[in-house]
Parts: structure tokens; sequence; C-alpha cells
């Protein structure tokens, strides 16, 4: 069977990278914004994947698995921000949220 | 698992049993006294046991820890800083109506996350602890739910903590790719071998790089820092400037060192631009800040430059250096945050510069130790931060990187107007009349003023006789 | 034992004085006062003791060390020898005058105010004393934060800008000196490998002479800052003219001659090469200094300010004198620093007792005074007369000598140096004119002096006219040090550079000795 | 007795300091007693020593060394006395005139309220100039020379109120300062050449180390000139003397006439042996001092304030002085300063009263015909005239001004040119003195006596009248008598003029022509003033320029104003609040300008903080990749 050679995987990887990376540049909604992270990390992710199938070692997918975990945390105590300010400023556009400059 | 490694890990083990009891009696009973008192105890105990209990003198957990004295050092300096913090929180917290005993769990779990990045060895360590440190800290930078800033500072920190773990994560997994082996050490080796880096290897830095610069807040990672500062409660901005940032400086010592990075000029040259960068905005943006607040935040970046152009000048003095000054830092850092805390009322924090007009004749203890303090950020001596920055300076001449010392002598220099503008504001004439005394009993605040006693003490203390201090990180350091 | 308790008891003292001034105002103004006249007590006993012992003994009277922070090899080593006896004398001299005279002036935190000046006092001294360069550093630093404080709370209407100009000149030329201070160290250590601050074992460093001159510009950059030297020298009229008279008093008298016992103490034994370099500027700049301070002097409408302007002419006579390295002219920096301190002190104390009667310190607003204050008008004269360099005072006797020393190394420089002093008259002259000469202006509660103020004016007048008529006890004193400091001068032209003009004083000062 | 030497200055000095101290406190009586007294007595005290110099058969030179004033690596001045013939002949004329002078203002200042501060001055000038005479170095002397340059400046100002005399005072102060300055560079030469300022060792060692006409020598002249030339109003300095006139009377007539203006002349007298190694010096000498007399001389044919004729009239006879030294006449020119001590101490007390009985009118056209009303100032002040006009045989001035004519032409080191200046002088002298004498004293009244001079100002008019006649004789030309008593006496220490061979027999020509101009000088002043005064009003119609021109001494004031005076004070005042702070105040507003822009950056948004991050990542990497 042919096996796809590491480096596209690590081009996808990066690909995906920058997909999450330049959608959280250009969206203003939070609740986007945070899916866009996710999509980094998850890049990350998948990075560490094929990294680990490179060195054909277990430690790429342990990292996955401890990035998901992360990520969940990460989100849920994200969606309860986000609920916050919309209490507050009736709005999730992240541009409201700059009452603190200067 | 051996004895020793359990003996060894046993600091962490405390720290997290701690949070667990605090979660049991919560669900108990909420009582704000009960719940303090096994926050202090705990973390006392931590403290008492890491510095009683005789463990060798480096010992490898595998894969993932190294207990060295550096380390230890560093977890010692980290747990007693949280643990003046939760000193100052008591009274912060008494005052504001939230639900406030959730709080000293995400404290606790904080610090376990920086007690963590400072022992760590290996790229899955250093993830989890960033991340326990990061996650409580969303929460802790957001506690206080009525306040809008709260709310907007903790969005505007997880979002880019977020980015930039993910960079950090990217630039681990590109590493690993190259080097097949997420241990510092191990790549060490690896890179020893190669004379040129390989551009994955180089990206793979860069990101992490990113990761890192984010959490100390160097340029160009720093925008946050005002903004989250400013919005947090005062005792998790002052944790956020102190022990995160402590934990991560550590980290990257550790890092820095085992793959030994000074031998790669596109490393060294790297961390130098964003030093002096560091020093100049943010000695620049604290210039004329109306904001305390703000201006500590920005101070902050630049105080981590310096302790940056040690850590690049390297070599036993620098590493010293660094160590010496995180100590005087901290000190200083609590100490100046805590007097803030002290003065702040029911409904606000004292942070606008109107604030501590007239403080000498309303509160000449509290003006006095505040001024200490900023003196001693600005490097004056009698205090400990002359001798930090002594020390950094001492370690630049050593190693001859003139160009940072001179930059950090140029900022220095710069430095100096806006802290003692805060002295001169505290000094003038006219007095405004005293805002009435929030309605506590003033036993609330015997524990942060003691707490903010000690430390100015301690302060003057390091300042005058450094002598034990420099004594003792030696000893840690070079055993 | 005696040194360290100099500047123990300053700082003691003025914590009392702190303490006490929350119960009695009087009471902290009376510890002070009796803090510093009891040093000046002891160092005159220390003084007489030390001129009637024999001309032979070594140049150094007492020493005092202890260890502080071996990591760095930092001593806590105090040192006294005639220089440092003498400025120890004028310290705890103008000391006592600063505390008399802000003795009704203050009325507002007076334990504070005590405290600051007593601190200020404390740093200084121990600046004088400090022979270990960590800890002169540290001193240096220190005096300034206490001055800032007088500066900025007691001072005047723009005291503000004035206090962060003297705060931030001086330690961003502080800093300089430190970064200097760790690499004479670090190349100290490098050739003997033992790391010390100790000034007499730094002494011995033969610095590599490239790095030699970047250290001593880091050295010099504090010193002429502190001096100071054009063109760093407009900290200077706003701190004088903004701080409280025994603010100025302390600026002008002690201060500005931390910067030229700097000079002679670290700059010319450690640097000498470069500093034998380095002269004809450094001369030339001071001669600058004297005409360009006298002439901004004559065009001041603000008492004090005009004043402090005076010192930056004067303090070129310094630069002249400690830059042509000869006994004479060295000897007469030393009276320079002394009589200057005395003379332009006085001057203050003068524009403070002026101010304290009609509230302002315009001269233009003044006039005729001498109907009314005659006393006052006498002492006046016989400043301006000082600050002239008229002789049989003081001052002459300081201001001749660097010019007759100055004179074996340039003639040129000496030559403008002495057209200087035409324009001293000029501006000391115009102090008399506009203060007490011409109709009376402000008739308004002129009173005459005070016995605290006729007492403080007679003390100053006595010693300026007893410095000019007997100023060999202090020659004699400064004598053994200058000797040392020059003996490493001229021993530069054995090894390394050629210098014709110390080779002569060489000669003369064996011929005379 | 010798012992006593330092009495003679410190007594003084003790008076004013007693004056200082006590001084509001003393009352009316006891005041003149201190300040009189001291003088008395150090002048009796001069009287006795002055007894056993002359009586001893070899002068002796009296030396004193009271302390060790410095002590420096060699250069090492002491607080040491000097008498020798020369400084005996200063301290007689200083502490006895001075003693006059004190004795007449013990009467003239009476009402002034500054009665005690008067005299302190007084005293501490004439112990100064004690000092300046007497100092054996030249450090010492320069300590006496300051000193009375700030008792002139202290007395001119005395009447303080008065906003001009504080700046008359502070002209001289400055003026003489100029010249000093000059004279402080000589001493630095001088210690720099020969190691030390004692005089007697200079005036030793200077003739082994230079040969005639040294460069270092001449300098050294030159420079020591410029402060002779400072404080004796000599060309190009002499403007203060006539402003100084601000001052009370007695003052002019100790200080600006009779003593300290002659510190110069003394100076180069104490100097000659370097001077006489400098041959362009002297001969400079000898031309400021005739250019001076002349222009002097003009200005004073011009004034209308009596006291400023006088005051011209010294500038020009100091002229007659130097024109001596520059010819080596220097016994010729202390007798000159001798007699004119006398004559015009005279003068200025005598027309000091006459100012104060008109109640301080000082313009001559307003005076007139005072000779009925003031006989005893008439007659007095007209002896003094004489003798300034150098009327032949009866007065004092003729002979010592003859000497010096005599000289002028003869000395070897004199020229005709020399000669022609000082015999017109000679002319000039005699118009404007008894120009000033017919004004005053002839026509009739103008304004109307209100106060007669008491005795205590009359008795000193006469004893100096009577010296100013008889002091003439104790110095007899060759012509007739040849008895010259003053000369003898200086001459171990001055030595005598050398003559022009066989120029002799021509003397007699001198003195003639030198009594017929005085003589002529006096009738055409009485013509012009007294039988045809329109004439002078004519005159003055008749070329206004001119005589404005004289009347404010050739304009050197308004030259001064231009050349020196208004670039500095412009100077000054361009650079009030001076130039070098506009760096630092730049670099502030540059601070303060970055500061607004990097504030600009945080503009709270959150997604420019990750575009923010996100640079910061490219910059890394690119980074990376170039270093």
């Amino acid at each position: 069977m042919t096996t796809i050679p590491a480096e596209y995987g690590l081009v996808l990887a990066s690909v995906l990278f920058m997909l999450g990376l330049i959608s959280l540049l250009i969206r203003r909604n939070i609740v986007f914004m945070l899916i866009s992270v996710e999509i980094m990390l998850n890049a990350a992710g998948l990075a560490f994947i094929v990294a680990g199938a490179k060195w054909s070692q277990p430690d790429g997918q342990v990292m996955f698995l401890f990035i998901l975990t992360m990520a969940a945390a990460e989100v849920s105590v994200g969606l309860a921000l986000i609920l916050q300010i919309y209490h507050q400023l009736k709005t999730l556009n992240s541009d409201e949220a700059s009452k603190m400059k200067g | 698992m051996s004895k020793q490694d359990l003996l060894s890990i046993m600091p962490l083990f405390i720290l997290t049993s701690a949070a667990i009891l605090i979660l049991f009696s919560i669900s108990i009973k909420r009582n704000h006294k009960v719940i303090f008192g096994i926050t202090i105890f705990s973390l006392l105990a931590d403290f008492i046991f890491l510095s009683v209990v005789k463990t060798p003198v480096s010992w490898i957990v595998e894969p993932l820890f190294v207990f060295d004295g550096f380390g230890k050092f560093n977890l010692g300096l980290l747990l007693l800083t949280a643990l003046s913090l939760a000193m100052l929180s008591y009274a912060y917290f008494e005052q504001r109506e939230e639900r406030k005993e959730e709080y000293y769990i995400l404290l606790i779990l904080a610090t376990l996350g920086a007690c963590t990045l400072t022992i760590s060895k290996h790229f899955i360590s250093l993830f989890l602890g960033l991340e326990i440190l990061s996650v409580s800290l969303y929460s802790m930078i957001a506690y206080l739910r009525k306040r809008e800033r709260s709310d907007e500072g903790g969005i505007k920190y997880l979002i880019i903590a977020a980015c930039s773990s993910a960079f950090l994560l990217f630039g681990m997994a590109l590493i690993y790719y190259v080097t097949g082996s997420m241990e510092f050490a191990s790549i060490g080796v690896y890179l020893s071998a190669l004379h040129e880096l390989p551009i994955i290897m180089i990206a793979g830095f860069g990101f992490l790089i990113v990761g890192i610069g984010f959490k100390l807040g160097i340029v160009p990672f720093h925008m946050w820092t005002a903004d989250v500062y400013e919005g947090a409660p005062l005792p998790v901005t002052s944790f956020l400037a102190t022990v995160s940032k402590g934990g991560v400086v550590a980290l990257l010592v550790r890092f820095y060192t085992q793959v030994n990075g000074h031998q790669h000029d596109s490393i060294v040259g790297t961390f130098t631009v964003l030093v002096i960068a560091s020093m100049f905005v943010g000695n620049f943006l604290a210039l004329q800040q109306q904001n305390v607040k703000r201006l500590l935040a920005y101070s902050s970046i630049s105080h981590l430059g310096y302790i940056l152009v040690a850590f690049i000048a390297g070599g036993q003095l620098g590493l010293e250096a660094v160590s010496f000054y995180l100590v005087a830092y901290f000190i200083t850092t609590v100490g100046a945050f805590g007097i803030l805390t002290y003065l702040s009322d029911k409904d606000r924090d004292a942070e606008l510069l109107v604030d501590f007009k007239g403080l000498f004749w309303r509160r000449p203890w509290t003006a006095t130790s505040f001024s200490a303090m900023l003196l001693s950020l600005a490097g004056i001596p009698l205090t400990a931060g002359f001798v930090g920055k002594f020390y950094i300076v001492a370690a630049g001449v050593s190693s001859s990187t003139w160009l940072l010392v001179t930059m950090l002598i140029v900022n220095s220099a710069i430095g100096l107007f806006y802290y003692i503008r805060i002295i001169a504001i505290m000094c003038e004439k006219e007095h405004i009349e005293v805002q009435t005394q929030v309605e506590l009993t003033p036993s609330i605040y015997l524990i942060s003023g003691f707490s903010v006693a000690v430390l100015t003490i301690a302060l003057l203390w390091v300042g005058v006789f450094p002598d034990e201090l420099i004594a003792l990180i030696q000893s840690m350091l070079n055993p | 034992m005696i040194l360290s308790g100099f500047i123990l008891s300053f700082m003691i003292g003025g914590i009392l004085a702190w303490m006490a001034a929350l119960k009695n105002l009087v009471l902290a103004r009376w510890i002070s006062l009796i803090t510093v006249c009891f040093n000046l007590f002891i160092v005159i006993i220390l003084w007489v003791q030390h001129l009637q012992g024999d001309e032979s003994q070594s140049a150094w009277i007492l020493d005092f060390s202890l260890p502080w922070i071996p990591r760095f090899g930092i001593g806590f080593h105090l040192a006294l020898d005639g220089l440092s006896l003498l400025m120890l004398l004028l310290t705890f001299f103008l000391g006592a005058l600063s505390v008399l005279i802000s003795w009704k002036e203050i009325q507002h935190q007076v334990g504070l105010y005590h405290f600051c000046l007593l601190w200020v006092l404390a740093g200084i001294t121990g600046v004088f004393l400090a022979m270990d360069l960590f800890l002169f550093f540290f001193f240096w630093e220190v005096m300034l934060i206490p001055m800032f404080f007088l500066i900025i709370i007691w001072g005047h209407e723009n005291s503000r800008y004035a206090a962060f100009k003297f705060f931030i000149f001086t330690q961003a030329s502080g800093l300089l000196m430190l970064v200097a201070i760790l690499g004479l160290y670090f190349v100290h250590a490098n050739q003997t490998g033992t790391f010390t601050f100790d000034y007499f074992q730094l002494l011995g460093a033969d610095i590599p002479s490239g790095a030699a001159m970047w250290l001593m510009l880091g050295f010099l950059a504090a010193f002429i800052v502190k001096l100071p030297v054009i063109p760093f020298h407009t900290w200077l009229p706003d701190a004088h003219s903004q701080a409280p008279t025994a603010g100025s008093l302390i600026l002008a008298g002690l201060l500005l001659k931390t910067g030229a016992y700097g000079l002679l103490r670290f700059i010319v034994p450690l640097f000498r090469d470069q500093a034998v370099a380095i002269a004809p500027w450094a001369m030339a700049i001071g001669v600058f200094g004297i005409i360009y301070g006298a002439i901004l002097a004559f065009s001041q409408t603000d008492l004090k300010r005009l004043v402090a302007y005076t010192s930056v002419s004067h303090m070129g006579f310094i630069m002249l004198g400690v830059f042509s390295f000869n006994m004479i002219a060295t000897q007469g920096v030393v009276m320079q620093m002394i009589t200057h301190g005395i003379s332009t002190g006085a001057l203050f104390i003068l524009a403070g007792i002026i101010y304290e009667r009609i509230h302002t310190r315009d001269i233009t607003r003044m006039g005729g005074f001498w109907k009314s204050m005659p006393f006052l008008g006498t002492c006046g004269l016989i400043f301006a007369m000082a600050s002239l360099g008229l002789p049989g005072l003081g001052n002459f006797v300081a201001e001749f000598l660097v010019l007759v020393g100055a004179w074996q190394a340039t003639h040129k420089l000496t030559i403008i140096a002495t057209i200087g002093l035409v324009a001293a008259t000029i501006y000391s002259l115009r102090i008399l004119q506009k203060v007490f000469y011409g109709n009376q202006s402000a008739t308004h509660g002129l009173a005459d002096l005070s016995f605290r103020e006729k007492l403080v004016m007679i003390v100053l007048v006595v010693s300026l006219i007893w410095l000019g008529l007997f100023p060999q006890p202090v020659l004699n004193t400064s004598r053994p040090s200058v000797n040392v400091i020059l003996e490493t001068t001229a021993s530069s032209d054995e090894n390394g550079t050629r210098n014709p003009k110390i080779i002569t004083i060489k000669q003369k000062r064996y011929t005379h000795e | 007795m010798n012992d006593l030497l330092w009495l003679i200055p410190a007594l003084p000095f003790l008076g004013s300091i007693i004056l200082i101290l006590a001084g509001t406190r003393l009352s009316k009586k006891s005041v003149p007693l201190i300040g009189v007294g001291s003088v008395g007595v150090s002048a009796l005290i001069t009287l006795l020593i002055g007894y056993d110099f002359i009586s001893s058969d070899t002068p002796p030179v009296i030396k004193q060394v009271l302390w060790n004033w410095i002590d420096v690596a060699g250069f090492s001045p002491s607080i040491a006395l000097h008498l020798d013939s020369l400084s005996l002949v200063f301290i007689f004329v200083i502490t006895f005139i001075g003693f006059l002078i004190h004795v007449y203002s013990s009467e003239f200042m009476v009402d002034d309220d500054g009665y005690a501060r008067f005299f302190a001055y007084l005293n501490l000038f004439v112990g100064s100039m004690l000092i300046l005479v007497l100092a054996d170095n030249l450090l010492l002397l320069y300590f006496g020379w300051e000193g009375v340059g700030l008792c002139s400046y202290l007395l001119i100002g005395f009447w303080y109120q008065e906003e001009k005399n504080g700046y008359a005072a502070r002209k001289a102060f400055i003026m003489t300062r100029v010249g000093d300055t000059a004279m402080a560079i000589g001493l630095f030469m001088i210690f720099k050449t020969f190691g030390t300022l004692n005089i007697t060792d200079i005036q030793l060692q200077a003739p082994v180390m230079w040969e005639i006409g040294a460069t270092e020598g001449t300098i050294i002249a030159f420079l020591l000139l410029g402060g002779a030339v400072g404080k004796s109003a000599q060309l190009p300095l002499q403007t203060w003397l006539p402003d100084a006139m601000a001052g009370p009377s007695p003052v002019s007539a100790l200080i600006h006439a009779a003593t300290m203006v002659t510190a110069g002349v003394y100076l180069i007298t104490r100097m000659h042996v370097v001077f006489e190694l400098a041959p362009t010096a002297q001969f400079v000498v000898g031309v400021i001092g005739s250019v001076t007399l002349l222009i002097a001389g003009f200005s004073a044919l011009t004034q209308y304030d009596l006291k400023r004729v006088l005051a011209y009239s010294t500038i020009s006879q100091l002229g007659y002085m130097f024109l001596a030294l520059g010819v080596g006449a220097w016994s010729a020119a202390i007798f000159h300063f001798m007699i004119h001590a006398f004559f015009k101490a005279l003068l200025f007390l005598a027309a000091g009263a006459v100012i104060m009985a008109l109640h301080h009118e000082h313009d001559m056209f307003k005076m007139g015909g005072l000779r009925k009303k003031l006989p005893v100032i008439y007659w007095t002040f007209l002896i003094g005239a004489a003798s300034l006009a150098a009327l032949p045989l009866i007065t004092a001035g003729f002979f010592s001004k003859d000497q010096i004519l005599w000289l002028a032409w003869a000395g070897e080191k004199g020229n005709v040119w020399f000669f022609l200046v000082a015999l017109s002088g000679a002319f000039i002298t005699a118009v404007y003195t008894f120009r000033m004498v017919f004004l005053t004293f002839f026509g009739e009244e103008k304004s109307h006596v209100t106060h007669i001079p008491g005795s205590f100002i009359n008795i000193p008019l006469i004893i100096l009248a009577i010296l100013s006649t008889l002091a003439g004789f104790i110095e007899l030309p060759h012509s007739f008598g040849h008895f010259q008593l003053f000369t003898n006496f200086l001459n171990p220490l001055l030595p005598a003029t050398t003559l022009q061979s066989e120029i002799e027999s021509t003397e007699w020509m001198i003195q003639v022509s030198a009594a017929a101009l005085s003589i002529g000088g006096t009738l055409l002043a009485y013509y012009l003033y007294v039988k045809r005064p329109s004439l002078h009003a004519q005159f003055k119609s008749a070329v206004p320029q001119l005589h404005n021109f004289l009347l404010h001494g050739w304009r050197f004031d308004s030259l001064y104003d231009w050349v020196f005076v208004k670039p500095f004070v412009y100077l000054a005042a361009i650079n009030k609040n001076d130039f070098v702070d506009w760096p630092y105040n730049a670099l502030v507003n540059v601070a303060s300008f970055i500061h607004r822009m990097f504030a600009f950056t945080q503009s709270g948004i959150l997604r420019w903080y990750l575009i923010g991050v996100v640079l910061g990542a490219i910059l890394i990497l690119t980074l990376g990749l170039m270093l």
C-alpha cells in the first residue's frame, strides 16, 4: 500500500492553521473567533499526529488528546464569558468590546 | 514510581489536593474565612515542605519533570508569591458581593500550572502547565462578573491566549517533526549536531517564541497587557504580573539553556530585538499614562525586557541575575498592587492618578511604602530593585553585551520619569476630601496591611543587605 | 567606627526628628540641630588633632571597613583623609546652617522636612567617605531622593518641573557611572582575578587605554553633570531657584562639591593618562562655562536664579584647576570647593531672607534695602565681594591659586578665565545695585535680621574672612591627599604618555618641599 | 619703634571694624573720635618712624613679616610689610593728608545719617591704601589694590538712594577691575618666571634674567601698566574718574585726587627695574601720559561742574606723572605726586566747602563773587589753584612740574615732543584753573551762601595751603640753588635720571618758557572770564559740536558704550533663558510624541491586538531567517 509522505500532512496542517488564523482576523463575531481558534488548535494537533506518524511514536497522538481536552475546557470557559459579554453589550461584535484603551 | 519521585512531586500534589479540599468544603458550606484559611495553610505547608524535606540535588522524573535547584528555587518563589497574593485577596474580595470562594480554587490551580512550568523538561508538561495556568486565569480575570471591564479583559485574554497557544503547539509540532523528540535535552542534542538551523526548525522556534512571548507580554505580543491588567480584579492583576510570568520565565530559561540557544545567532538576535523593543515600548507607553494599573502593566513590559537582558547575557552571573531580579520584581509588584488593593473601595479599584493626590498627607505610611515600591521599580538604591538592576547590568557588562546594557541604561532613565511622577502627585499639597471609608471592620485590612508592611520591609532589607538572598540563590543554582 | 557613626547618627537623628515632630515641632528642629552640631564638633576635634599631628604621616587618617556583599567583593569601606576631612567640615557646617535657616521658613511637615534634610546630609557624608566604588555609587544615589523630596514638597511655585529635571539629569548620568564602575570592576578582575570594588585595589589596575577612555567618560558624565559643566548645567538654575532656602544651600554648597570631589578622587588617580589626554578640552569647556555662566547670571532677574548661574561660572574654575594637574591649581580647587560652598550658600541664604520678607525673588521689584536692612546690606556686600574674588576673602585665595596653577598649564585659557573675574564683578555689583542701592521700593514689613539670622550671617562672614586671611590650615590639611592624587598623575610620565606640563610641576613641587 | 610699623595700617582697619560693628549705636561725638583718631594715631606713628628713618645715616629698609598667608608648592606670599624711602613718602602723604581730610569730614558729613558708615569706609580705605604701599610682595600689593578699589566703589556710591551714584560707582569699579585683570595676569607671568612674587627678589633677579628689551619682560611691563592705567585713570581707562565725583567731596579729595589714583604711579615706580628693562613699555608709559594730559586738559576747559574740572585736571596731572615715569624721571614723578596730593586735596576740599556753602550747587556758572563771602576758602583755593597752574617761584607746583618739563626735554629718554606736549599742557592747565577761580569767586554773586564753614573745615585747608606753597622748596632746580633733598632721599632706591650730554645750559630757558606760559594762561583766563565774559559764550555758540565733544570727555563713554556695554547687554538679554535648555525640552517633546504614537496602537480592539500577534510572528520568522 502506498503511504502519504509526511510533508503533505504537514502542509495540510499549515494550510488549516492559516485558514484558522485568517478567519480569526477577519471575523468580528466573538463566537466565530472562538471557532477559528479551535481550528488553529486542531491544525496544531494534526501537525502533531503527522509528526508522530513520521517517527512512528505515540507521543503525537497523546499530545492530540491533550489538545482536545484543553480545547474543550477553553471553549466552555469561553462560551460562559461570551454569555456575560452578551448580557452587557447586547452584541457579539468584538470591536464593541473596546472600553479599555490608551 | 519510586518513593523519591513521590517526594519530589509532592508539592504539586499538595496544591492539587488543596484545590479539591476547597471544592468539598464549598459544597458543604460557603465560608470565606475557612476557605481562606485552607488556602493559606496549604500554600504555607507546601512551601515548608519544599524547604524542609531533603531531596537530592537534582532529581529527574522521566520523562516530564526535573527537580533541580533552579526549579526548586522558582517553585518556592512562586508559592510564596501566591501566598502573599492570597493574603491580599481576602480583604479585596470580602468587600465585593460576588461569590468569593471559587476564586481560591482558581488561584491554587493557576499556581499549580505555574509551578508545573518551572520544573517541566518536556513539551507535554510544558503544555499542561501552560494550559492549567491559562484556563484558570481566564476565569480569574473575568471573576467579577458584574464588571463590564472584567469580562472584556477576560474575553480578550482568552482569545489571544488561545491563539498564541495554538502558535505554541504548532511550533512544538514542527520541532517534534524535525527532531523526533519532545524533550528539551534531546532537542538540544539534536541541534548541537547541526550548525545551521533548518527552516522548519526556525519556524518552530519562532512559533514557540510567539506563544511564550505572549505569556511574558513582551513586544510585539504586549498589547493585551494593559487592557487585561485594567480589567482584572487587582489580586488577579498582580498574579498575572508575577506568578504567571515568573513560571514562564523559569521555563524559558530552562528550555533556552537545555537547547543551548545562545549558540544560534538567529535566536539570540531575535531575542535581542524583542528585548530592546519591549524596553522602549513599555517605557514610552507608560510615560504619560493616567491609570496606575495600566501604567504598571506597561512598566511590567519593560521590566520583562530588563530581565531578558540578563537572560540573553547568560552565564552563571546572568542566571543569578534573572533569579534575583525575579525576586526583587515580585516583591515590588506584589507590594505595589497590594497597596492598590489596600486603597480600593467597594465599587471601584483605586487606579486613577487622582486617587493618589496628596496621599502623603492623608496616609503617610501607605504613601511611604508605595513610594518605596515605585523607587524600587525605578531601581533607586536602598531598595531591592536597585540591587536587581545592578545585578543585571553586572551580568551584561561581564558578558560585554554593550548594546543591551546601553539600552537598559537609557530606558531606566526614561522610566524614572513616570515613577517619580506618581510620587510627585502623592506629594501634592492640596488635600482632596478623604472619601468615606468602606463599611468594613478594619480587622480585615489588618491582613493586607500586614502583608504590605512585610513586603516593604523585605524590599528594603534585600535592598540594603542583599547578601543572604544572593547566597541562597547561588547555593540553589550551582550546588 | 567614627566614620560610620557620622552617617548613622544622621539617619537615626532624621528618624527621631520625624517621630518627634508628631508631638512637638520645636523638638524636631532641636533634634536635628543637635545632631548636626554634634557631628560638627566631633569632626572639628578630628581636624585639630590632625593639624597638631606631624606633616610626614600618611594621607589617610581613619579607615573603617566591613564586608557587605562578598559575592561582588563589595565592602562597607569608609576612609578619611585630609580632603574628605575638609569636605566633612564643610558638610556639617552648612548642614547646621541649613537647619538654622529653615527654623522659621518651614512650617509645613516639619518632621518629614528634617528627616529629608538629615538624610541628604547622611548621603553626602557617605559620598565623601566611601572608599568602595559600589558604596560610593550607593550613597551617590541615596543623597538624591531626599533632595528630590526637599525640592518638590517645600519648593516654590514651579518646584515639580525643577525636581524632575534635577532627578533625571543626575540619575541618568549616575547610571552611566554605574556602568563604568562595573566595567572597571571586571577589567580589574580579569587582570588580577580578584573581584573587588575597593578603591585602593582598583587604583592598581592598569586598564587597556581604549577601554580606559570609555570608563573615564562614564565617571566623568556623572561628575560633570553634578558639577555642573556646560552644557549639562540646565538642571541647576531650576533646582536652585525652586528649592527652599536650605535646599539651595545644600545643592550649591555640597551637592556640586560631590562632583568636584569625584573628579579629584576618582578621575585623576584612576585614569591619569586619559585625564591628561582630555585635559585641554576639559579646561576649555570649564573656561567657557566661567564666561557663559557669568553672562547668564548678569541677565537674570530672579535673584536665586542669578546666584545659581554664578555657581555655574565658579565651577568652571574647578574644571580649569583639576585638569591643569599641579599642586597649586589642585589646592586652589580644594579651596574653591570650600569657599564657593560658603559664599554661594550665603547668597542663597540672603535671597531666602529677602524672600521671607517680600515674598518675591524678582530683583526688579527690590531696591534700596540698605536703608531698612543695613546689617543685611553689609553682609550682602561682603558675599558679593567674595563672589567677585576680592582679596582678603576666601574665594580670592581659591581662584588666584587656580589661575596661577592653570597658568603653568595653559596661557590662553587662563587669560580668558581671568577675564571672567571682570564678568564676575559685573554680575556681583548688579546684585548690590538692584537689591540695596536706589530708592526703597518695597517699604512694607522689612525688619532687619532677627538674632538667629544675624548669627548665621556673622558665622558665614567670619568664616569667609578667616579663609581669606588664614587659608593655610586648610591647605595644610589637604596637602597630603592632593600629593597622593598628583603623585599618581605625575608617575604617569615614567610609564606611558609623557606630559611636559606635569614634569615641570613635579620639579617645582620637589624644589619647594 | 620700627616694630610699630604694623600698627600704621592696623589702626585704620581696627577703626573701621569698630565703626561697622558698633556703627549705628555710636553717638555723633564718638564716631569721629574713632574715625579720625585711628588715622591720626597712625599719622603720628608714621612721623615717629619717619624721623628714625631720616635720622639714621644709612636709610634702613624695615621689613616686618606678620604671618604666612599662603604657602603652596613654592607659591608662598606672606603678609609682610616693607618700608623704604619710597613707601615712606607714600605713607606720609596717605596718613597725613588722610588725617586732615578726616578732620574736615568730621564737620562736612556731620548731618549725614550715614556718618558712621562714612568713617568706616574712609578708615577702611586708608588701611588698604597703606597695605598697598607697604606690601613686600605683589600679591599683598594686589590685596591693597583691590581693597582701595572696593572703598572707592563704596564711597562713590555712598549716597545710595541716588541710582546714578550707584552706577557711577559700578563703572569705576568695573573699569579699574579691567586694569586689575591685566595686572593679575602679569602676576601669573611673574610667578612663572621668578617663582616668587616678592618685590625685592624680583628687582634683584630681573636684571640677571633678562637683557634690556627682553620680550617676556616687556609683556610683563605692559600688563602691569594695564593695572596702573586702570587705577590712575589714564587713557584708555580714564572715563570713570569724572563720574566718580558723585561721591562726597572729601572722598574725591582723598581717593580720587591725593592717594588712590596715584597707586598706578606707585606701582610703576615700585617696579621701575622691570620698566627700565623694557624700553618699549616705558616709552608707551610716556606716550599715554602725554596724550592723557592733553585730552583731559582740553576737557577741563569746558566743564561746568566745579568738581568735574578738578577731576579732569587730576587726570591731566596724573598724565604728567606718567610722562615723568616714561622718561625715567622717577623721583620727579614722586615729587609731583606729593605736591599734587597737597594742592589737589586742598582744591577739592575747598570746592567741597564752596558746594556745601551754596547748598549743593555744582555749576560754576551759577556761582561767583564768593571772594567776600568765603574769604578763607577763597584764599586757600587761590593758593591751591596757583600751585596747580604752577605760577613761578611762589608755588610748589612750579618746582615739581618744572622738574618734569626739564627731564622730558633733557632726560635721555625724553624728546622734544614730550616736552612740547608738557609745555602746552602747562598753558592749558593755567587757563582752566583760573577759569575756575574767576567763575567761582569773582564776578557778581549768583546764588547766596547758606552755610559758613567752621574751623574743622578751615584748619585743614590752611595747613594744606601752607604745604602746597612751602613744600616746593625742598627740591630746587640746578639753575638756582640746586637743592635736592627729595631726590637724594629717594636716590638709593630710585636711580637719578641720566641726562643727554651738554644740555645743562638750556635749563633756564625751559623754566622761563614754562613760567611765561602759565602766567599767560592765567591772563588769558582773566581776559576771557572777567574782562570779556561774553567771549567764551560766543566760542561755545560758534562751535557747539566741538564744545560738547570736549564737554563729554572726547566721547569716550559713548564709544565704550557702543563697543563693549551694548553688545554685552544685548548678548545677555537674548540668551536670558539659556538656549542650552532647548535641546532638552525638545527631547521631552519628542518623548511625549512617541508616547502618543504608541498609545494610539493600544486601541482596545481585540482583532487589532491579534493582528499585532500575527505581525509579531511574521517579524520573528523573518528575523530568524535573516540572522
